[in-house]
């Protein structure tokens, strides 16, 4: 072949006068990329301890450690990953899967010891620590391999556009704004199957949310049996610890949602409309759950009040096989979700839906019952081997400023529309809170009046004491009202409800919040006087707070009943009042106001109940 | 580096030599073998380290295994490493050497060597570049001058043990035993 | 006008009685058959221009209580429409004593994979000139590649993964 | 002369990776070789049973270490074909690039075997730092030196970096400038010649007989490239010549591994003149409740020795039921090499090994 010469290698001869390439390491160490794949470093104050990452790592390197100086709250365990440099292939896989971004991949990759042992470790981001970074003139390559790290060397990071989970939630179909201010239609259309299975594709399974849930649903499981198209399955799961899906997948608090590792750097699982969409989906739960009643043990409860947690409390006690009997001065079961939450985000079918499924089971319902009125509650007493109280808050209370009297209050306000005859509403309405309840009549009131006087100039104001940052109502709630063009005024509060010549509502004096909390977080608002706003208005409704009604309590008992310092029933760890016998749970004796948390303490008292009835 | 310490030097000749002539055997174990070439050619030049690569491990004192170990392969470190003229060192290379690695659940690769043969120090990592090579040969020095790189005295005190464990693998092995007994550490004078 | 998939798919449909052949996937031709025909459709595959081994393969379906050998052909062909096809070649053998005759008479290569076939599954390859062990050293009473083989329980007993290191003994 | 039995291997200055050939030799003449691979045996195959999809990326990589990219893009295209996940036409580009780049690294590996082999120091030393600056631009692309993980399913793990394709060029060019430095002292070189040419000589019909594919097919004149015949990634975007030479012995395979990395500079400038913008990834699903269809695929391309395969049977669970893969080296490794040692002299096994380009890693797996 021509071209092959003995002579054509000696062009290499030149190569001796380059200067050359060596790298003179570790006189001229040379930077690992940007990118690089290195140890591990974990920011705790972002780590939520979800333990993802030792979900996915394919070598088991990394174990999740209980840290005890770390205090366990929703949303954050207190434990934190180790590695296991024996195992681990530095791969990546940890840091795409971090929801909240906190485990990385640093650049540093010297680790060389004689003792095996050292090659675990649980990684920690001490920057914030001095003492345990060098400063960059004292780094040098061979202190760096025994101490470790270099400030800001960050590598390989999480990246959301190429996470492996999914940040984004499926949009859930609502009515529009314009249309569904105009009627009480169901604002929320759920989702449907495709829809659901991609939603419930999210999940981690971390199961963060069922810590900080109240009452411990299995979240991670109905949502699994959702993505697996077994709804059947799903609603069991539900039922195993809530028995009115169809409520709570509507108006729940959705703590879940809140402790959700998704929604730190993006939007949180929609667990609530998963569990709608799994209640919805059934048609008959009688079929699709085959629960039966326990076998009977002869003894009998009362249940005053069939709210959630009164309808609870009956579910589990008659699983149990106990008889039970609920009461409710209301025509149909439900309690404050009845008259509560307006059509428009829980209808009345819902409620039935899972009532008629207790009332299915065995429970008798006693409806159109006052206690203290039609039944006494010392023959409740007798009769009964045990009573529950889950009456809640009924009673609306007022602001006290002068000329109250002349406004609406919330409670009678909702409920009327909602079971009895619809209110006639001004043009103009003032509502005086900034809690769910305050929006969710200012809403009802803006259907009214869309529905009362069509095309006419109408208008709907809230006036809150909190700001915007600080108010109680939930993010979505207001975006929604919001929407629907109800007017907000934070940090004003009422000062004097002004009245016209015929002693008819005129319009509401605000004056300027200062503060609404003290240094110790308690309610104690206080004001600019001077500082004065007069909103227009021919209709106010005061939606400030609720209390509860123990009224059907003889005095006698009434004495004995105990309460806590924030003004609660006190009930013992089953759940028993001070009386013998009687039982209570649900906003009468906690602090949070929503269904989970009665349906937790449902829990607790008919756990209580059966080791009281079967006397253990 | 310590080209200062001359007459830390003079005071121990004979470690000089162990410290500053690391000749390496010349034998892939697994995949960290990669990041070999490189260190040992034009860019990184691990000879100015004293490190260079022998063919057999006659010349050898330092034996690198470079990754996991499956089992056939263990036989023939084991040959090896008995062949290694005293004194002798090993470093284990990433993960896998030092409990498992990927390989944690494979059933041909062995997971923890050091019940195999004595190893004088780890490096972490997959693979180790070829600078985490280099700060480990440096740490290597520190070892051998504190003389804590001791591992082939260790495995003439503990040659039951080793051996037990090689046989527990690999059935029978058919070389005779390296050490006819167990052999106190003290017994043995270590060089300088 | 019918791709080359179609085509052979009918040539081998005539030519054999038993056996299933399905195009899928526009490159590729999927071919059950019978163990002991396995040889002829090989070898008629490979007189109709597929002439690469690529690959001999075996899944292990333990349910069926089968396994399935898996014979991988491609064409040394430059002509485009037969370079790209795929032809799988199928057929399942119980799982005990599994045995058939060995296809090196058509493709020479097939001898390490019915080798590694014969090592790891346990499949006795009638007429090979060596089934000795190619990879393993230790010996395994399951093939090691068979479904039922625990590799995580065998670690756990062979090589004493966990706890993480014990070498109490060396260290004394 | 008397019949000698003689272990090549595994530790032995002629041998690369962790092989062994038991050499039957009379004088110097090789009567019969025998390979003894498992050296590396890990199980890859049965581990993968055991690892969901999405942690079998970590692991399939490591099948090979020298060129780790061309197994992740197996898995990663039989995944998808499984799967049914779509890969936007700039991650296509990408992939391409990368795997271009992946094989001139791999081929400056190979040649810095052979280089040292036949005692060429000189151009073995260039070689490996060549290699190096490739490395360093998966370090910057990928975050690994060798093990990148980089290709995934629906494209690849993350976007170029600022300026990255300007650090390609550059190094390309780099590389390039030095390919006269190349010829003149290796390939043009007579001892080069004198001692490769009709060593290890295969026919192009024994090596189809014998399975051979890549570089030793294209060496004794058969025109035959995955990348052509099944295009993949972006390759059927680009013009590009399959390198052929036709005396199939060390010496012609050798020349068309020059070849083709001169190729893939050519092929690297082209893909990266037409190199859309546009998204690199489509999500897959989430990877704990990942499940793929109850299918079979099979899956090929061209790495850098040859036709690659990967056999991915799933039986709709969340860990693939069996994958196989169909390494070039396999057969390369144990039918040819023992054929094509036969009559050769002992001084000349780790030439034509290396010539073969065998890796140790991928036949064992």
């Amino acid at each position: 072949m021509t071209g092959n010469s003995i002579l054509s290698p000696f062009n290499a001869v030149k190569y001796l006068f380059v200067k050359p390439k060596t790298i003179r390491y570790p006189f001229e160490p040379k930077e690992p990329a940007q990118r690089y794949r290195g140890f591990h470093v974990n920011d705790w104050e972002k780590c939520t301890g979800c333990g993802n990452c030792a979900d996915i790592c394919p070598n088991q390197a990394i174990q999740m450690i209980k840290m005890p100086e770390l205090e366990s709250k929703s949303g954050q365990k207190n434990e934190r990953p180790r590695l296991d440099y024996g195992r681990c292939c530095f791969c990546g896989l940890c840091v795409d899967i971090c929801p909240p971004g906190s485990l990385k991949l640093t650049r540093d990759y010297f680790h060389i010891h004689f003792d095996p042992k050292t090659f675990v470790f649980i990684p920690k981001d001490q920057k914030t620590e001095p003492g345990k970074y060098m400063s960059a003139e004292d780094y040098s390559v061979l202190k760096a391999s025994l101490s470790h790290r270099k400030k800001d060397y960050e590598g390989f990071v999480s990246d959301l556009k190429f996470a492996l989970f999914e940040p984004d939630r499926v949009t859930m179909p609502m009515i529009d704004p314009d249309v569904r201010k105009l009627s009480f239609i169901e604002q929320v259309v759920g989702y449907n199957p495709e829809e659901a299975k991609k939603e419930a594709s999210r999940c981690l399974e971390c199961r963060l949310c069922e810590e900080a849930c109240p009452a411990h649903l299995k979240i991670s499981d109905y949502i699994q049996a959702i993505y697996e198209d077994k709804p059947e399955e799903s609603l069991k799961k539900i039922y195993e610890d809530n028995p009115i899906p169809s409520i709570c997948g509507r108006v729940c608090m959705a703590y879940c949602e809140q402790a959700c590792s998704l929604s730190i750097r993006g939007e949180a699982l929609s667990v609530r409309w998963l569990k709608r969409y799994a209640a919805d989906t059934i048609k008959d739960f009688i079929t699709a759950l085959e629960l039966k009643p326990g076998t009977s043990t002869g003894k009998k409860i009362a249940v005053i009040g069939a709210g959630p947690g009164g309808l609870s409390v009956a579910y589990f006690l008659r699983l149990k096989g106990h008889e039970v009997n609920v009461y409710d001065a209301l025509p149909g079961g439900g309690g404050t979700m009845r008259t509560g939450p307006p059509v428009y985000r829980l209808p009345l079918e819902s409620i039935d839906k899972d009532v008629n499924y207790i009332r299915s089971l065995g429970v008798e319902f006693i409806f159109n019952t006052r206690i203290g009125k039609d039944v006494f509650f010392e023959d409740l007493l007798k009769e009964y081997d045990a009573v529950f109280l889950g009456t809640g808050n009924t009673k609306s209370r007022s602001t006290k400023v002068k000329n109250y009297e002349k406004c609406e209050l919330a409670f009678d306000f909702l409920s009327d529309n909602k079971i009895g005859k619809q209110r006639k509403v001004g043009k103009e309405i003032i509502v005086i809170g900034g809690g769910n309840v305050a929006l969710d009549v200012a809403r009802e009131a803006l259907r009214l009046q869309n529905i009362q006087y069509p095309g006419e100039n109408i208008a709907v104001k809230t006036v809150s004491l909190e700001d915007w940052h600080e108010m109680p109502a939930t993010k979505e709630e207001i975006e929604e009202a919001k929407e629907e063009k109800i007017q907000f005024n934070p940090a004003w509060g009422p000062k004097e409800v002004v009245l016209d010549n015929d002693g008819n509502v005129k319009g509401l004096l605000c004056k300027k919040v200062k503060s609404v909390f003290d240094k110790e977080g308690r309610f104690a608002p206080t004001f600019y006087e001077e500082n004065e706003m007069f909103l227009e208005g021919d209709m106010i409704i005061e939606a400030v707070g609720q209390a509860p009604d123990f009224s059907f309590i003889p005095e006698n008992l009434f004495e004995k009943l105990e309460f806590t310092e924030r003004k609660k029933v006190k009930v013992d760890e089953k759940g028993m009042t001070s009386i013998r016998k009687v039982f209570a749970g649900g906003d009468i004796v906690n602090v949070n106001l929503d269904a989970v948390t009665a349906i937790a303490d449902a829990k607790v008292a008919s756990v209580g109940i059966d080791a009281f009835l079967s006397g253990k | 580096m310590d080209r200062n310490n001359l007459g830390k030097w003079l005071k121990s000749p004979g470690k000089m030599g162990q410290k500053y002539s690391l000749h390496a055997l010349y034998f892939c174990t697994g995949c960290g073998i990669i990041e070999i070439p490189p260190s040992i050619t034009t860019r990184w030049d691990a000879e100015r380290f004293g490190v260079i690569p022998v063919a057999t491990p006659r010349q050898a004192n330092l034996f690198l295994i470079t990754g996991y170990v499956s089992v056939k392969t263990l036989r023939y470190i084991i040959r090896s490493y008995e062949q290694m003229p005293e004194p002798k060192f090993t470093v284990g290379f990433g993960s896998c050497p030092i409990n498992g690695g990927m390989y944690w659940d494979s059933y041909n690769t062995i997971k923890h060597l050091d019940k195999y043969i004595p190893v004088d120090g780890w490096i972490a990592g997959c693979m180790p570049r070829p600078e985490a090579v280099f700060v480990a040969v440096t740490h290597l020095w520190t070892l051998i001058d504190k003389g804590m790189a001791d591992g082939y005295n260790k495995y003439r005190a503990n040659y039951q043990y080793y051996r037990e464990n090689q046989e527990k693998i690999l059935g029978k092995l058919e070389w005779p035993p390296l050490f006819s007994k167990n052999i106190k550490h003290e017994e043995y004078r270590t060089i300088a | 006008m019918k791709n080359t998939g179609q085509l052979l798919k009918e040539k081998l449909l005539l030519s054999f009685e038993d056996i299933q052949a399905e195009v899928s996937d526009e490159h590729r031709l999927t071919v059950n058959c019978r163990k002991d025909t396995v040889i002829t459709v090989l070898s008629f595959l490979n007189n109709s221009g597929y002439d690469h081994l690529a690959l001999i393969s075996c899944v292990d379906w333990i349910k069926d209580n089968v396994l399935e050998l898996v014979y991988i052909l491609t064409a040394y062909a430059e002509d485009k429409g037969k370079a790209k096809m795929n032809i799988l070649v199928k057929t399942r053998i119980t799982r005990e004593k599994p045995g058939l005759h060995t296809v090196i008479p058509v493709f020479e290569n097939a001898e390490p994979y019915e080798r590694e076939l014969h090592e790891l599954y346990g499949i006795h390859f009638m007429g090979h000139p060596r089934l000795t062990p190619l990879f393993l050293e230790r010996e395994y009473k399951i093939p090691p590649f068979r479904k039922d083989f625990d590799t995580r329980k065998y670690v756990q007993e062979v090589f004493d993964q966990i706890p993480f290191v014990e070498d109490k003994k060396a260290e004394k | 002369m008397r019949e000698l039995e003689l272990y090549f291997g595994p530790q032995h200055l002629g041998m690369v990776g962790n092989f062994s050939i038991t050499l039957n030799v009379e004088g110097d003449r090789i009567v019969k070789a025998t390979a003894n691979p498992g050296f590396l045996h890990r199980g890859f195959e049965k581990l993968m049973e055991q690892r969901t999809w999405i942690q079998n990326f970590p692991l399939v990589c490591r099948i090979n270490v020298v060129e780790p990219d061309h197994m992740e893009l197996m898995y990663a295209m039989a995944v998808e074909k499984l799967a049914g996940i779509e890969v936007p036409e700039r991650a296509r580009f990408i992939r391409s690039i990368y795997l271009e780049l992946a094989r001139i690294g791999s081929h400056l590996f190979g040649l810095w075997a052979y280089a040292n082999m036949l005692g060429f120091d000189t151009v073995a030393n260039w070689a490996m730092y060549h290699r190096d600056l490739v490395l360093d631009l998966f370090e910057e692309l990928t975050g690994g030196r060798v093990y990148h993980i980089y290709i995934w399913p629906g494209g690849v793990r993350r976007d170029f970096p600022e300026g990255f394709k300007d650090r390609i060029i550059n190094t390309l060019h780099t590389i390039g400038s030095c390919v006269p430095d190349y010829d003149n002292t290796f390939f043009n070189n007579r001892v080069f010649y004198k001692r490769a040419k009709n060593i290890g000589k295969i026919t192009c019909e024994e090596a189809k007989r014998m399975g051979a594919v890549g570089q030793v097919l294209r060496a004794t004149g058969m025109k035959q490239d995955i990348r052509k015949t099944e295009p993949y990634a972006a390759y059927d975007q680009v013009d590009w010549e399959i390198p052929v030479r036709t005396d199939g012995d060390a010496y012609s395979r050798i020349w068309v591994v020059r070849d083709e990395m001169i190729e893939s500079v050519h092929m690297i400038f082209k893909l990266l003149d037409k190199m859309p913008e546009g998204e690199v990834y489509n999500k897959i699903p989430n990877p704990f409740k990942w499940k793929i269809p109850d299918k079979d695929a099979y899956v090929r391309c061209e790495s850098s020795r040859g036709e690659l395969g990967l056999y991915l049977v799933s039986n709709g669970g969340d860990k693939p039921y069996r994958a196989h893969f169909r390494t070039p080296s396999y057969n390369h490794g144990l039918t040819i090499l023992e054929k094509a040692l036969e009559n050769e002299s002992i001084a000349d096994v780790g030439n034509i090994m290396i010539s073969l380009y065998i890796t140790a890693p991928e036949i064992d797996r």
